[in-house]
């Protein structure tokens, strides 16, 4: 189990993100929610990515350049070449009757990917800025709220969510949806279930949200960094993770 | 010989990762169950990464029960790496692996709690050694006054053998919010730091003991291993370079034969120790002599002494 | 505040590099002449440097003769670093600085000799407490299984500061020889691989203290000075950036504002000890009581508690 | 005092060497034989380097890439920025009446400033190749030998010499010419008397290289790292140095 090293193909800027392009060469795409290491250039540990978008022959990352690892991916230029290891962890199941993809900020990054498979649900997704916005380009038939209007504030009922986005806004989403996917994030340094780092406290226990995440439809007590208790829908695997308080 | 670091791989979800050791070593198992310290538990710096991940395991009798099994299995030689508050633990705890297929034990005496870190690993090797009569091997932290004296009496205690080195204390702050990123404020730090440091350690310990070593600290390229063979270690273990390339053992058993080879040893073994010898050609200072039983014991898992 | 790391600048060969100084800060002076360790004596590596300079200095005969006079004329106050091998020789090196205009004394207890450094460093500053009334910081090694137990002591045995953090025993070999690069074979690991265990140490002897704490370990930026203040430190040392940046003290001092003010800190020391406040604006844990002494002491070089 | 930052006008190869040109700035050339230091990229420390050739508004660095800090120097590229600092130390005294420049290798590297100033005098340099050899070309009134033939075994009595190159050839040359002036190396963290890491043992006693050298004319008794005490010209400041042994 080694990284390959992909070339990248592109890199441009969507808004304040980089849509980061790769020779996809052996690699899968995988399922939405699932994703990949990527090591930056210079740094010691790899970064997880989702993926955004899987054209043919290409894997694409929707980069948010918040510290060292995503600025030097998103600093990465055409012919650069990166470590990449994936498709890693549990996607998003594709079963849902009336899927309806909720999402905030970078939490929008699968859901292109995840829009082309299930076949252009309709989308709810809500930003800080209008730049920001820009990323909404990116997923078919998508509904766009700015601040100070959230996501949770537009949500209609009935449908299936699967969701991605900042802490606060799965825990809200949780409740409004009690049968909701969720892509919870957390620090990762090996996203195989090597170095216990992305551990997160679940009915009083710590689960690797690589291994058993990121994508989690549950229904549990789920205990976050803040100490916050709430109930969210019970997932497959009988589990619920929380990622780590704070959010970006 | 290349060996994961403890704690830096899960033999379990990574298989194949796993059996590209020569041989695997366990996350430390203690007494009773951890959950681990709470997040975050990780931060990278720009010279190597932070850990506080506390010792999350299952506890020696679900470790016996449910994962031992599976972990033999694999195919490789298991080391289990076990740690505790008291020599009386670590005795149980030996004994309690005293009738298993583990090929070996490492005592993590990483965290000692006690002003007198020789007392401590004397008490602690010799409740082990009394309780097991499998190969024994002293992890040590190379965070002490005086590592050598500590590295002699787990010899005189009956080691069989030194694991170098441990992480030594860091702490990052958000920049930001100038607050610690690790849960716990500081942490384990493990990475390209450790390098110089890991050199030292094997280097001092080799000379005053003589005992086989698996040296470790850093450890990225074949090079970084031949170094650490240079300074005395006759194994090599990898930890944190795992979390960016799964696949290094392989890569760093190529590399580092290649980088034996290009300075006309014949295997890289054959480099152990030549940092200790001048460079005109005399032979390394006065070795130490290894007890039978460590020479023994040590040879069962493939180290020579 | 800014000084220099003990040993890492000669006021007299580079006087306007010390000028530049808050206060300047002697290598450590030792009873007797020492003149060093045979070379090689400083090697590069990929995280920091290593030294084995092996406390070359004039002795204190010398030193109070011919050179603190020319060091008091530069301007800048001179805080004079002592080392020996007995609580005695610190206590007369102590003695023997008391009657002259040196600012302070940095007590170099950063190469005990003991197995148990918290009865090394009780000792010591006892002894040089009782010698003198001057301002005095225990500069301590961050190698310690127990540091803030140490720093404790130094505390209550009469410090009115700390100086955090000394180097680590490092080793790196030639990579074509594989025989180690220094003379003494290991050395004092300084530089970037320092910064995270720097902060860590000011981090934990400020919570377990709250005595003025001099950082240093790494620092390059304003960002890394900030940082220490963050963790504790009252003033930020400056030592292995001098060597490829002798303007750093104006370099730092100018960032080190930036940071802050970008921060909303009105100056960097309304920064001090930050990192340990809830991010929610409760206030950091219990701070210890400083004695009134070190208080005062302390305030006469200009660090706050 | 602040390192300055000068660019890179050119780094073109001389045999295995790379000629490093640095536009000037408001640095002074100084006097032959002393150094500066320059910071390689990507490294803590500067690397102590004579100055080779002083064109009108350059400084020009001859490169042996020998080491992490030499290659990084090689590879730097016109436009590209470094910290220079200098110039440091004592240098040659150009009050010799028949100067003869005695050089080998790398040592070579401060004879074109050094003959410029001195009118052009007669040099010997010897080399281990050819293609180390190709350095001779910057030096004018150049006789070269090449291994196994030795610059000593070429050396003719009578000249006030200025020598430069491996400790075990100015060793000789010291023996040869008891008033020679030499350029001892020793690895140098600082290069402004700060660290104590270049100190060399000269009559029992450890004197800093970057304060009392590079260049000594001395008669004193010097022993070496390898413990082979020697006996040299005395200099003016009445001590002898010596730079650390294995040589290259
Ligand atoms: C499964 C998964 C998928 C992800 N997909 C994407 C994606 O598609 N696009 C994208 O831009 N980012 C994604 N992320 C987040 C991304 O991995 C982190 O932003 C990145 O690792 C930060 O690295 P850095 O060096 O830039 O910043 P750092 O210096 O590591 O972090 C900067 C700040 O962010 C905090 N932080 C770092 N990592 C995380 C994290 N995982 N969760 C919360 N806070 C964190 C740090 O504590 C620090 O305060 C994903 C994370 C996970 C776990
Ligand atoms: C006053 C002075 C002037 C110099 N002028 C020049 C010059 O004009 N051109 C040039 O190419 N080089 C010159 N040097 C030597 C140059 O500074 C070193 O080769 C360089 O610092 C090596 O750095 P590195 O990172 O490439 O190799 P390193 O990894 O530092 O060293 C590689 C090998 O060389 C040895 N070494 C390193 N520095 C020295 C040294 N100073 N003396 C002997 N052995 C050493 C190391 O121990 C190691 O074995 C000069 C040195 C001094 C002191
Ligand atoms: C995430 C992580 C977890 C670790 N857990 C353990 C452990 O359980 N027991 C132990 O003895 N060492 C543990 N270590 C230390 C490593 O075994 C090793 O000694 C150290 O990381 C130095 O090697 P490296 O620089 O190659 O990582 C851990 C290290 C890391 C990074
Ligand atoms: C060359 C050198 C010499 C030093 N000499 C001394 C000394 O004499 N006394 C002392 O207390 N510390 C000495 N130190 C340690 C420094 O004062 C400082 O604690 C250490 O280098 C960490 O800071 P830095 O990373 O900024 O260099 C020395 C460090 C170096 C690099
Ligand atoms: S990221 Fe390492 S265990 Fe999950
Ligand atoms: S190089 Fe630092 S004192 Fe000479």
């Amino acid at each position: 189990m080694s990284p390959a090293r992909l070339s990248v193909v592109g890199n441009e800027a969507v808004g304040p993100y980089a849509l980061l392009r790769l020779r996809r060469g052996a690699l899968e795409p995988g399922v939405p929610g699932q994703f990949f290491m990527l090591r930056p250039p210079g740094r010691l540990l790899p970064r997880p990515m989702s993926l955004c978008l899987a054209p043919v022959g290409e894997l694409g990352f929707l980069v948010d350049p918040i510290g060292p690892g995503t600025r030097a991916l998103t600093a990465l230029e055409p012919g650069d070449e990166v470590d990449v290891l994936g498709p890693l962890g549990n996607g998003f199941r594709l079963d849902p009757e009336r899927p309806l993809l909720v999402g905030g900020g970078i939490g929008v990054a699968p859901f292109p990917y995840l829009s082309e498979r299930l076949g252009c649900p309709p989308a709810l997704l809500g930003f800080r800025t209008a730049d920001h916005a820009e990323a909404a380009a990116l997923v078919p038939n998508a509904e766009v709220v700015l601040e100070p209007t959230l996501v949770t504030d537009a949500l209609a009922p009935g449908f299936d969510v699967l969701a991605c986005g900042p802490e606060p806004m799965l825990t809200a989403v949780s409740r409004l949806a009690p049968g909701a996917q969720l892509a919870w994030e957390a620090p990762m340094a090996c996203g195989f279930g090597a170095c216990y780092g992305c551990a997160v406290e679940v009915d009083g226990r710590m689960a690797r949200l690589c291994v058993e995440g990121p994508v989690i439809s549950a229904r549990a007590e789920m205990t976050t960094e803040g100490g916050v208790a709430l109930s969210v829908a019970a997932c497959s695997s009988g589990r619920a993770l929380a990622r780590r308080g704070g959010g970006r | 010989m290349i060996l994961n670091a403890s704690g830096c791989l899960d033999a379990l979800t990574a298989p194949e990762v796993a059996r590209e050791f020569d041989a695997f070593v366990t996350k430390t198992v203690t007494p009773l169950q951890r959950e681990g310290n709470a997040p975050v538990r990780i931060a990278e710096t720009d010279v190597g990464m932070l850990n506080s991940i506390g010792l999350a395991n299952p506890g020696i009798d679900t470790f016996l029960a449910d994962v031992l099994p599976r972990l033999l299995d694999l195919g490789p030689p298991v080391w289990v790496s076990v740690g505790g508050f008291a020599a009386a633990e670590y005795a149980d705890l030996c004994a309690r692996l005293e009738r298993t297929d583990a090929a070996a034990i490492e005592l993590n005496l990483s965290c000692p709690n006690v002003a007198a870190p020789e007392d401590e690993a004397t008490a602690i090797v010799a409740a082990a050694r009394a309780a097991t009569g499998k190969p024994l091997f002293a992890k040590l932290s190379p965070a002490l006054p005086d590592l050598p004296a500590v590295a002699l009496a787990a010899a005189a205690a009956g080691a069989d053998g030194l694991a170098l080195v441990n992480t030594i204390r860091g702490l990052a702050l958000d920049p930001a919010t100038l607050r610690p990123r690790l849960g716990t404020a500081a942490g384990g730090l493990s990475g390209p730091a450790l390098r110089p440091v890991a050199l030292a350690a094997v280097h001092t310990c080799f000379r005053a003991t003589g005992l086989p070593i698996v040296g470790m600290g850093g450890v990225e390229t074949g090079a970084h291993a031949l170094e650490l063979i240079a300074a005395g270690a006759s194994a090599v273990a990898l930890g944190t370079v795992l979390f960016a390339d799964p696949g290094a053992a392989a890569r760093v058993r190529e590399e580092l034969a290649g980088e034996a080879r290009q300075r006309g040893f014949a295997d890289p073994l054959a480099a152990r120790g030549v940092a200790h010898a001048d460079l005109d050609g005399a032979p390394p200072g006065p070795v130490v002599r290894v007890a039978d039983g460590a020479r023994k014991r040590s040879a069962q898992v493939g180290l020579k002494v």
